[in-house]
């Protein structure tokens, strides 16, 4: 019975590191319609900040402020990506709309460029963040250890989704980027400041992959190489979901969280990815534009 | 208000226009005829500026805006109805016309102009919460025509608005034209393919063939017959 | 039209004399190049005719190599069990290695079992009308698939380290100089067959059924035909393509394991076409050649910024040059006279019109 | 005489809301027939439903016997539905003579196709439907250059390579000039000697000048059949529909 | 060109001797997801070359480095082998990390009779004759580690390792080893590599409460398993686990305090109390930065320059027949203790040591072998292991 337990939430938390990682890409690829492969390094962006946060505040701050030093590292973060998603999007992605596999190749250049960069800056061994203490340790109910982290990390995202949510529906902005993204030159006929908004979308979505890869840091590997280990997740995440909404995605990243989940239980780790990914090469063949997806009328 | 000199544009190596004048005054409908592939919509993208001139100039309100964005042009006043509609298609009927107000700066009573439009267009009304590509041909049509209206035009392009919109409707849209002309003194560039129904609610017109204005006149004081010559296959 | 074949001509002419120009060295390199350029034939038939982005080509390539690494292993083996079988405790040849004593059924097998995956994987996929990033991505959960399996299988497949060390084929050594400069010649020919196949469909009507998918799939439905049959045809076609420069590469290059099919490898592949120019079979070939000699050149001379510098020139081909270097050819100067006037609205001027 | 096509009790549910309400239509050889009726009356998704874009809820849509209504798109096309869509849809990056090249009648198996060749009379075939589109001088031009007008053009001379039974034309003149009109409709009465035009047009005069049946249709409803006259009688027509261009005549 | 080139690629290393200059080769990974590892491999190599190069050269020489980046990529490790030996003519090559690229530069040494040091631990199995190995093979780090397990930790063994060949074949001797010294296996468990969720793996260790986890997974999946293992509150205290790829190099990339307690297996530590190493870490740490780290097969590719430099000394000739005749029986000593080449299979002698990680991320050793332990790459000496071995040589 804890077993059990403990196994719906760890499908709980990867679902909620999967929507966290496809979250950016559920704009930038499917709003956008960039096929962005350097969202893997824009994550990667995000730990590095997070780790240069924490430099910063076991260097130089007061040694009572380092339990805090992640809260300021999230919005760092953020910021961070979504700079370098802005300054991407300024000097190449702009080409590229409407062009979408091109900027799949792009954006692959650029995943190289930034992984060297980051090898170049860092060195290329992984380096460590180390989390405060208080994240240590977890929640004890039901006779099973809910780690704090996880905690944090289920929070984080349904924080992050809600707002997305509401900002993409619910302010103009947010029909803004919904109109240009998906007809850039009525758009900008009907007096919307396209490159603005082709802007602050993509570093939003850049933005949103910092956030993802400042939560990585509390489990996993930070390297230059690291965002290699999410970018196809993230994308099936995405097209699991259905393009252009963020319910499918929800209810993608979920599924996918659960089903790893109850399949690694019983054939391992190998076998759970390599059943997950069958699954979704059959869903889609029976729902071939995902969960939730929108058909218009016309011919193409 | 709009004053188009020598204008030249085209698709990439391809010239569609040349040395082509054209003027709308406030208030005034001014239709453009041509054969297709004439140019017509050649024009209007590049008044509306998705099209770069090649060469020549445009004025509004004698300030140049040969090289501003299409933005900028639609914040000052130039609305567009496209041929094809473009409609955003997953977006519903009522986010399609609040991106409409876009381009108005100063403050209005959304509401009232909502009002307004669904009096012309009533079947809009009834489809707010539907997506814009689920309507019909003609309904998106209306749509189209909606949106420009509800960004508050000095100056209206409107690129073949009756395609595909029932007899009723176009009676409806024709009278709309000229009222707003005359009531709001906006200034109309009206894309038609048949003389009469652009004859039925213009005061000037134009008329492009082989790369270039052929006749211009006022409406009033021209007869049919005489320019049927351009429109003829 | 007479110039472009002589062209053509003189190309797999200076390619068939190489042996006499170049060391043994850079003849084995130019060999495993032209490989790739075979699979860039292959892609640049689905992606840049018919609009088939493919991101698991890596896949059908892996296979067809695989199925001729395996006769080789066999063979070096010399009837007793491939080494990796023995130190995983495997006791005797599972019954699919068995057909691959014989070299005619690999060959065969590199061929054809492609050909057939990719069948049964289009006919499922383009039946059910996914296409375009779906298609894309979903090729990739396929390389995801497959590599796993490859590699959790080890005591069948090799695992990570894949299949190597091979010692002759056909009895003759795979190390003499002769033998591999024989393979070298047999990949030029390849090459030039499947090249003029190519370019014989791109001619003929079924080119143009493929150029009309690409261009809108559903339109050519209410013309009457089956857009999914075709795509199924050619992208079995573009597979079995992929198989037939496996079983070549891992002739001349000895070694195949499932790093050579994984996502990013597939990427690759499609990456030499959209250099080359993805409309241009001919422009497929080069793009393999030259992104290929780049990627040695670079990481030759300097091993530790070479991934900056072919990032840099994949990005400015691609944003810059969408047609490749065929496209460079067609119309160099022009290009970069206009292209500083157009920026943004470079590629947007049709969604208007539609 | 029996009807070449025949639609029976068609209804049409997009997520609960029913475009078409049980529509019953016959097509004859030989016929010109006008379907008019409001914006959003249903008259697109009834073609839709004839040629397999959109699938039916209920009802049956007969061809010489055969039932349609299971069929996919390119095998309804293959018994002799030709469809022209209300956007002009051609291929834009083949020129327009290999347009209507693929578009002649022919055999469109896989195996057909590798192996076909342009026969001189195809090519006669395709140079006399270019003459008649005015397409001649653009021939070897992308279609994707062509204006809309003249795209509509090439579809419709798309279409009519095919040699269909029944064609299914939405607004097909759309963005003519008057001349234009007066041309596709002789040109639709030329085809109607060989086969059933199904045509669905807003532009009374048009109609007036060529339709020989109107069927006007209204909130997914059949609404009444007969001559141009005769349904311009009809009160709700004129209400729903026509405005005041009914009177005017 | 290659038609030619038939005669005189056999005896292409004798030209060298005209030149002032030797050429070796380095070929690691510098791009790609292995480039964590290999970059401080090329350091090591190097220096030991710059170290030579200070005292005189060799035979009159100096040594000079040809650097190529195998990129993570078996095949190009392949290729650039072959580059080295056919157009640089180098007189060895020092290189490779993960057993794929050594498999993959194996058959290239070997055809054009080049010299290859390997300086990883590995799944053993193999002893090429142009190949020497410089890190552990199987009886040096993880046999003794499981009888040191089974005598002093307990008898259920939990097998964790990242799918890929060096992780299995490790686990098929630790399970016949288990079988014959009285130990069990409760759970095998294999993630692909780069995995990094270790949720469902950690569930199954709380619900079996194994004595030992014995470690093999890869890198970067280290990092995940451990941070996590740790939130979901498992300390050295609850479970040990000993693994045997984790070094210093890659507890700096974890963080000490996650790991601290947990055990690893090797021939060297950065700690390990002997004057060579206080004098090679001072070194290294000199050349490459105060917060670099030495290890285990950072050592093993210093010594594996410098065993080769010792070599060509006796054999008087860079002839790769010459050198590998001449470095039967050579003993040098290393940071790490003294190793001695074995002229059988060309690998080293070897002290097995196992340390436990600090907090620090310094090992302290809790135990070695005393004595360097003869390498036995087929296990041949293991009654329990005759089936693993039977069909080599
Ligand atoms: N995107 C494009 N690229 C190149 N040429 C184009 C493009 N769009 C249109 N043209 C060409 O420009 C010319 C004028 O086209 P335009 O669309 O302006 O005509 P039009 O007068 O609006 O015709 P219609 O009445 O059919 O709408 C045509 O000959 C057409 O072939
Ligand atoms: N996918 C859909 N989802 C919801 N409603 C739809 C969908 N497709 C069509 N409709 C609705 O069905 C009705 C019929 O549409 P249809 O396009 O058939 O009208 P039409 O008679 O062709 O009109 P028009 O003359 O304007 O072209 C319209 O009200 C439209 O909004
Ligand atoms: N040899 C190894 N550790 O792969
Ligand atoms: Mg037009
Ligand atoms: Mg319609």
């Amino acid at each position: 019975m804890s077993i059990f337990i403990s196994q719906l939430f760890n499908g709980l938390s990867l679902g909620s590191i999967m929507l966290l990682i496809a979250l950016g890409l559920a704009i930038t690829f499917g709003l956008m319609n960039v096929i962005n492969m350097a969202h893997g390094e824009l994550i990667m962006v995000g730990a590095y900040a997070t780790y240069v946060m924490q430099l910063i505040f076991s260097k130089y701050l007061p040694e009572n402020l380092f339990n805090y030093y992640y809260f300021i590292a999230i919005p760092i973060s953020f910021l961070v990506a979504s700079f370098i998603g802005y300054l991407l999007e300024k000097g190449i992605i702009r080409f590229l709309y409407n062009r979408p596999t091109d900027s799949l190749l792009a954006t692959w250049g650029i995943s190289l460029i930034l992984q060297q960069i980051a090898r170049s800056i860092f060195g290329a061994p992984n380096v460590a963040v180390v989390a405060p203490a208080w994240m240590d340790g977890g929640w004890q109910i039901f006779g099973i250890t809910l780690p704090y982290k996880r905690l944090l990390i289920l929070s984080l995202s349904i924080v992050c989704i809600a707002l997305l949510y509401y900002y993409l529906n619910k302010t103009s902005t947010g029909l803004r980027i919904r109109a240009v993204t998906m007809n850039r030159n009525m758009a900008s006929c009907l007096g919307i400041f396209t490159r603005k908004i082709d802007s602050l979308g993509f570093a939003l979505g850049a933005g949103l992959a910092g956030i993802a890869g400042c939560s990585l840091t509390l489990l996993g590997p930070i390297g230059p190489t690291i965002g290699t280990y999410y970018i196809v997740d993230a994308f099936m995440v995405v097209i699991l979901g259905g393009i252009g909404g963020l319910k499918g995605t929800i209810i993608g990243a979920f599924g996918i969280g659960m089903l790893s989940t109850v399949v690694e239980y019983s054939f391992g780790a190998t076998m759970a990815k390599v059943i997950v990914f069958a699954v979704i090469i059959l869903f889609l063949q029976w729902k071939p534009l995902g969960i939730f997806s929108y058909r218009t009328r016309a011919l193409d | 208000m709009l004053k188009i000199s020598s204008l030249k544009a085209g698709y990439d190596e391809t010239m569609v226009l040349n040395n082509v004048h054209l003027e709308v005054e406030k208030g005034k409908v001014v239709s453009i005829l041509g054969r297709n592939g004439a140019g017509k919509t050649t024009l209007i993208k590049t008044i509306v500026g998705l099209l770069k001139p090649m060469d020549g100039t445009i004025y509004w309100n004698d300030q140049e805006i040969t090289h501003e964005l299409p933005e900028r042009r639609a914040k000052k006043g130039i609305g567009y109805v496209p041929q094809g509609r473009e409609i955003f298609s997953s977006l519903t009927v009522e986010e399609n016309l609040i991106l409409g107000f876009e381009a108005v700066s100063k403050k209005i009573e959304k509401t009232l102009v909502l009002e307004e439009i669904f009096e012309l267009f009533p079947v809009l009304k009834e489809m707010l919460k539907r997506k814009g590509g689920d309507l019909s041909g003609g309904q998106q049509q209306q749509l189209a025509i909606a949106r420009a209206l509800a960004g508050q035009p000095e100056l209206l392009l409107l690129d073949e608005p009756m395609e595909g919109i029932q007899p009723s409707i176009v009676e409806q849209i024709q009278e709309v034209i000229v009222k707003i002309a005359s009531k709001k003194g906006i200034g109309v560039v009206l894309v038609e393919h048949s003389i009469d129904s652009a004859f039925a609610c213009s005061d000037e017109y134009y008329i492009l063939d082989k790369r270039t204005v052929v006749s211009k006149g006022v409406v009033k004081n021209t007869n049919i017959e005489d320019i049927q010559q351009y429109l003829v296959v | 039209m007479r110039r472009k074949q002589m062209i053509y001509l003189l190309f797999f002419l200076i390619l068939l004399l190489a042996p006499f120009y170049l060391t043994e060295f850079r003849l084995a390199l130019l060999g495993k190049f032209l490989c790739y350029a075979i699979i860039a034939v292959g892609i640049c038939l689905i992606w840049g005719y018919t609009g088939i982005l493919s991101l698991g080509h890596g896949v059908y390539f892996g296979i067809g190599a695989y199925c001729m690494a395996m006769y080789l292993k066999l063979e070096a083996s010399k009837g007793a069990l491939p080494d990796f079988m023995e130190w995983n405790g495997v006791q005797e040849l599972p019954w699919f290695w068995k057909p691959f004593f014989n070299p005619f059924f690999s060959i065969m097998a590199a061929i054809f079992i492609p050909a057939m995956l990719a069948a049964v994987l289009g006919m499922l996929t383009f039946k059910n009308r996914i296409k375009g990033v779906y298609f894309s991505l979903l090729s990739q959960a396929v390389v995801v698939v497959v590599v796993t399996l490859l590699i959790a299988k080890q005591d069948l497949t090799g695992g990570t380290n894949g299949l190597t060390n091979f010692s002759t084929v056909f009895g003759f050594s795979l190390s003499s100089p002769i033998v591999q400069i024989v393979l070298y010649a047999i990949t030029v020919f390849a090459l030039f067959a499947i090249f003029m196949l190519s370019v014989w469909i791109t001619k003929s009507r079924l080119g143009h059924v493929l150029i009309a998918i690409r261009d809108g799939e559903n339109r050519l439905r209410f013309l009457g035909f089956d857009p999914a049959v075709f795509k199924v045809f050619i992208y079995s076609l573009s597979a079995s393509f992929a198989g037939i420069a496996g079983a070549l590469f891992v002739l001349q290059v000895g070694l195949i394991s499932p790093s050579m099919m994984d996502i990013i490898p597939s990427i690759e592949m499609v990456l030499w076409v959209a250099i080359g120019g993805r409309h241009s079979l001919f422009g497929a070939i080069i793009g393999a050649i030259l992104t290929n000699g780049a990627k040695s050149f670079f990481s030759e001379t300097y091993p530790d910024v070479w991934l900056f510098c072919l990032g840099i020139l994949f990005i400015l081909i691609v944003v810059f040059f969408p047609k490749g270097i065929a496209g460079l050819f067609e119309a160099f100067p022009k290009r970069i006279a206009k292209f500083f006037e157009k920026g943004v609205k470079k590629g947007e001027s049709d969604s208007v019109v539609s | 005489m029996n009807p070449i096509l025949s639609c029976h009790d068609i209804i049409v549910d997009f997520d609960g809301f029913k475009a078409l309400q049980g529509v019953n239509l016959d097509v004859h050889h030989g016929e010109i027939r006008f379907l008019i009726g409001p914006n959003g009356a249903g008259k697109t998704t009834l073609l839709d439903v004839i040629c397999g874009k959109t699938k039916a809820a209920d009802g049956k849509v007969m061809f010489q016997g055969v039932d349609l209504t299971k069929r996919r798109e390119h095998e309804i096309v293959r018994h002799g539905i030709a469809r022209k869509f209300q956007n002009p849809s051609v291929f834009t990056e083949l020129t327009v003579f290999e347009n209507m090249e693929l578009s002649i009648k022919q055999n469109r198996n896989l195996f057909s196709v590798m192996k076909a060749k342009l026969t001189a009379d195809e090519k006669d075939e395709i140079t006399a439907m270019l003459e008649r589109t005015d397409l001649l001088d653009r021939a070897y031009d992308p279609a994707g250059l062509l204006s809309h007008g003249q795209k509509q053009w090439l579809e419709i001379g798309m279409q009519l390579l095919q040699k269909p039974e029944v064609l299914l034309l939405d607004e097909p003149i759309a963005g003519m000039t008057g001349a234009e009109r007066e041309k596709t409709g002789l040109f639709i009465q030329e085809i109607a000697e060989k086969c059933a035009v199904l045509i669905v047009e807003h532009d009374m005069d048009f109609v007036r000048n060529f339709a020989e049946q109107v069927t006007v249709m209204h909130e997914g409803k059949i609404l009444c059949e007969g001559s141009m006259e005769e349904v311009q009688q009809n009160e709700l027509v004129a209400e729903v529909y026509l405005g005041r261009e009914a009177k005017v005549c | 060109s290659a038609l030619e080139e038939k005669e005189s690629s056999d005896g292409q290393n004798s030209e060298q001797n005209e030149t002032d200059v030797v050429k070796v080769g380095i070929l690691h990974s510098l791009s790609g997801t292995m480039a964590i590892s290999e970059v401080s491999l090329k350091d090591a190599e190097l220096m030991a070359i710059e170290e030579i190069n200070n005292s005189g050269g060799l035979l009159g020489k100096k040594i000079e480095p040809v650097i190529e980046d195998g990129a993570s990529d078996w095949p190009t490790f392949a290729e650039k082998a072959k580059k080295l030996l056919q157009q640089d003519k180098v007189a060895t090559i020092f290189g490779g990390w993960t057993s794929a690229s050594r498999k993959a530069m194996l058959p290239v040494v070997e055809q054009n009779k080049g010299l290859l040091w390997y300086p990883v631990q590995y799944e053993g199995m193999e002893s090429s004759p142009n190949i020497f190995y410089t890190g552990a093979t199987t009886n040096q780090q993880i046999v003794p580690a499981v009888s040191w397990l089974l005598n002093n930790k307990g008898k259920k063994f939990f097998l964790i390792g990242s799918d890929y060949v060096f992780p299995r074949t490790a686990n098929s001797i630790i399970k016949a080893q288990l079988k014959a010294e009285g130990g069990e296996v409760v759970v095998e468990e294999y993630t692909p590599l780069g995995h990094t969720d270790y949720s469902t793996v950690i569930n199954k260790m709380k619900k079996v409460k194994p004595d030992v986890v014995f470690n093999t997974l890869n890198g970067d999946s280290n990092v995940a398993f451990f941070k996590q293992l740790k939130d979901a509150g498992i300390t050295s205290k609850d479970v040990t686990v000993m693994s045997v790829s984790i070094a210093e190099e890659e507890i700096r990339g974890i963080g000490g305090e996650v790991l601290a307690g947990h055990l690893a297996v090797w021939n060297y530590f950065q700690t390990t109390d002997i004057p060579e190493n206080k004098a090679f870490v001072e070194k290294y740490k000199e050349a490459y930065g105060e917060e670099r780290v030495t290890d285990d097969p950072i050592e093993a590719a210093y010594i594996a320059v410098h065993l080769w430099a010792e070599a060509v000394k006796k054999a008087g000739s860079f002839e790769v027949e010459k050198v590998k005749e001449a470095a039967k029986g050579i003993e040098y000593k290393a940071p790490g203790g003294t190793v001695k080449i074995e002229g059988e299979n060309q690998h080293l002698w070897k002290t097995v040591r196992i340390g436990e990680i600090q907090p620090d991320g310094q090992f302290k050793e809790i135990w070695n072998s005393g004595e360097p332990v003869k390498p036995d790459p087929y296990l041949k000496s293991y009654s329990w292991a005759e089936k693993l071995s039977k069909n080599n040589e």
